[in-house]
């Protein structure tokens, strides 16, 4: 997912995301793509973004020289923080989380099914290392979780799935993806598109997602 | 902009509900919000059930609540309290209910509430009156009784700064059941000494991260409860 | 139980259970005569007092007219804290009661049975206002639970018996009993006396004592 | 008199034993405690449980620790890290066991083994095959799995001030999962980059009570991980 030469481009679509988190939101990012929505919420608008390791205030990446390896995200990476921002542990952390007091997780995905379920964790291949960290904790708890990832994986299989082949992160946690194609509500009807990413029409979009889509 | 600063007790607490449960921090009068809870008393709110390790004392903040007769049930570890008056003859009068809880097991529920553990094993009670009719464990040889989590519409706090994010600190042993309280409820009312600007205060310190925390108002000078209980005053004033 | 005759007094009492705390030691006090332990701690001794509404290193009294009424004690009284204290809030107070970290409590009780079970939070009569604070969480969690009490109650009735009739606190936590008449240990043969108030003998003792007593 | 402080980490893991399981704090680099866990390489004992977030990264540290074979199992969230060679070649070849915990049931599980809990509900991890094999419970509508309290015979963690009597504060996220596994061992051991009077630290700050500290050791300049990866060094130092 290097480079996107259809639809929406990496930024393009963080900045869909980010105009969708209302001012005064709290919000957990996920490593990868997520990270990128803080550099796109629009100004006025304060979110107040969580990193599971313990932090509540994110702020801008550090500039080149000034990082601190004491301060980072749940990538690892150096962060800042913002005035405001408060430090904790991580019994607190998770509790802010499993407790329901976040607005938005914007997670990475391997596949999503119509239902909502989300797989993220795993391969489930014996070779691959598993590694969980917060995910399962954040799709139960966090009052709404979006998905950001591309539409389908290089070789064109579809990540937006009937039933997920890869070993559950949680069942019927998703409530919206963003991909470089489309934005996409997952409702009791099904999945339902909202938008389409400019040169994409109905079939192409549908060809490229093993669900069935309602437009 | 994020603004959860209110102007006044009254217009903090102006959406409680008949009905409504409420958690009320405090030990005995630290940390009690006693301006919030005169505010409540003044606002009418009815049939509420209050979470509190107390019951007031005296005839002012929780107990005065009580005396008016706004609370249908109280959870509570220690109702009898030195100037316990209102409490006593409530409950032998059968006029209030009583959920007696240990006092750690109360904290842990309300922490339990706010985390989103809907229930826990502990040890507390087991072979007591306390556990009789709950569900008993056996965990690696010892016994343990099952407790469910405490939530609350609305906590009603005393801390001693906050900004206007919600980040609150507290004042020695005022801390006790406001942090934890603050966590468990879907609207969170701080009352503080003192609002700062975001960013007086250190992250390195702050108890409660503001996002449990949904309004702050300034009570520059709390009453005191003990100069009050001995002065023997009641809430609502009568001069 | 505001004047002892014959006996220890409540002074010497304390003093007893102080000297028995070793250096080092993190204890809680109950209310009442468990508090004046605090003022027997021989010289030397580093003991730290837990009291549960939130502060590890209770200090001595405040002098009149310094009280601060958000720094009390479990009692509700104004107390100090000492260079090295902390606050904390109440679920981590009783993670440190609950968790066996703290060495000693201190209680006082209406009843102490044979094998250890304690009553001292409610007489059970229906006009009685319950109230049970920490008791149960300290009885279960802190190492070591002394009891601290007269012997009788004022009328004479024996407070240290077969089987409590009144409501337990916990079953079998009491590992050593001070009463103003004798030190009883309670051990898996039952109740051992390991010293006996000064005129005071074992028939005496024994005659009022419901449980039998090992001498 | 109280005095927690050891002079090294040599005298302060000591008496570490074979087949201990030892919590290790840190969220990647940030909290490892570095020099306590080389002085644990130093001192040898094996067949170690390890509950630690992460894996290790290069070949320094808890990496390192593995390498030595020293450990027989590791409880862990997330043990595939940007430069984690160590622990997937084990992993691989079958020589070290792991237990796969989502990230907050592994805090919680930690906290609770602090606190007297034995065992609590989550929602975390259902529907999911991290959730096998466990009792699944339905409260009020939805699902939950039973997990259980984890304790240690040792907690080695890194804090930024500590004094004679335990208190530790902490710096930024190096905080982590630092104060509950304080709280969660037999024997807790801190490094801290700076040991302090009593008294000089403000009991409204301290994050860490003493009571749940066993053992402080003063690191004034602690390694940084991400140097020692980036200069590929190997724990011991060959030179």
């Amino acid at each position: 997912m290097d480079r996107i030469n259809i639809g929406w481009s990496k930024e393009e679509m963080a900045t869909l995301v980010a105009n969708d988190i209302p001012d005064g939101s709290y919000v957990n990012l996920g490593i990868g793509i997520p990270e990128l929505i803080a550099n796109y919420v629009p100004q006025g608008r304060e979110v107040i973004i969580h990193t599971e390791n313990g932090l509540l205030g994110v702020g801008p990446a550090p500039a080149p020289g000034t990082e601190d390896f004491d301060l980072i995200n749940a990538g690892k990476k150096p962060i800042t923080a913002i005035k405001g921002a408060c430090f904790f542990h991580h019994a607190d952390s998770f509790a802010m989380i499993r407790g329901g007091h976040l607005d938005f997780t914007i997670l990475g995905a391997y596949q999503v099914s119509q239902n909502g379920d989300l797989a993220n964790w795993s391969t489930g291949s014996p070779n691959d290392i598993p590694a969980v960290g917060g995910a399962m904790d954040l799709v139960q708890g966090v009052k709404n979780v979006f998905v950001i990832m591309s539409h389908t994986t290089k070789d064109g299989t579809p990540k937006i799935v009937k039933k997920c082949t890869y070993p559950l992160t949680g069942v019927a946690v998703v409530s919206r993806i963003y991909t470089d194609l489309a934005i996409i509500d997952v409702t009791s009807q099904g999945l339902k598109v909202i938008k389409l990413a400019p040169g994409i029409d109905k079939n192409t979009l549908q060809n490229k997602t093993e669900a069935d889509l309602i437009f | 902009m994020i603004n959860k600063v209110f102007k006044t007790p009254k217009e903090a607490i102006a959406d409680i509900f008949d009905g409504a449960t409420i958690m009320i921090g405090g030990f005995g009068e630290a940390g009690s919000p006693i301006e919030l809870i005169h505010a409540l008393i003044d606002q009418g709110a009815k049939n509420l059930t209050i979470i509190s390790n107390n019951a007031g004392s005296g005839h002012v903040g929780l107990a005065a609540l009580l005396e008016h007769k706004r609370v249908k049930k109280i959870i509570c570890s220690y109702p009898k309290t030195a100037f316990s008056e209102v409490f006593p003859d409530l409950y032998c009068n059968g006029e209030i209910e009583l959920e007696l809880v240990p006092q750690g097991t109360l904290a842990e529920r309300i922490r339990c509430g706010g985390a989103g553990i809907p229930a826990f094993y502990t040890p507390t009670s087991v072979g007591t009156p306390l556990a009789e009719g709950k569900e008993i464990r056996e965990i690696d040889g010892k016994f343990y009784v099952l407790e469910y989590a405490l939530k609350a519409d609305f906590s009603l706090v005393k801390a001693y700064q906050g900004d206007r994010y919600g980040n609150l600190i507290y004042y020695k042993t005022g801390r006790n059941f406001g942090p934890i309280m603050c966590m468990a409820a879907k609207v969170t009312i701080a009352q503080v000494n003192k609002i700062v600007e975001v960013g007086e205060l250190d992250p390195e310190i702050i108890v409660t991260p503001n996002i449990f925390v949904q309004r702050v108002v300034e009570v520059a000078n709390p009453l005191h409860e003990h100069v009050l209980v001995s002065q023997n005053k009641k809430y609502p004033w009568t001069e």
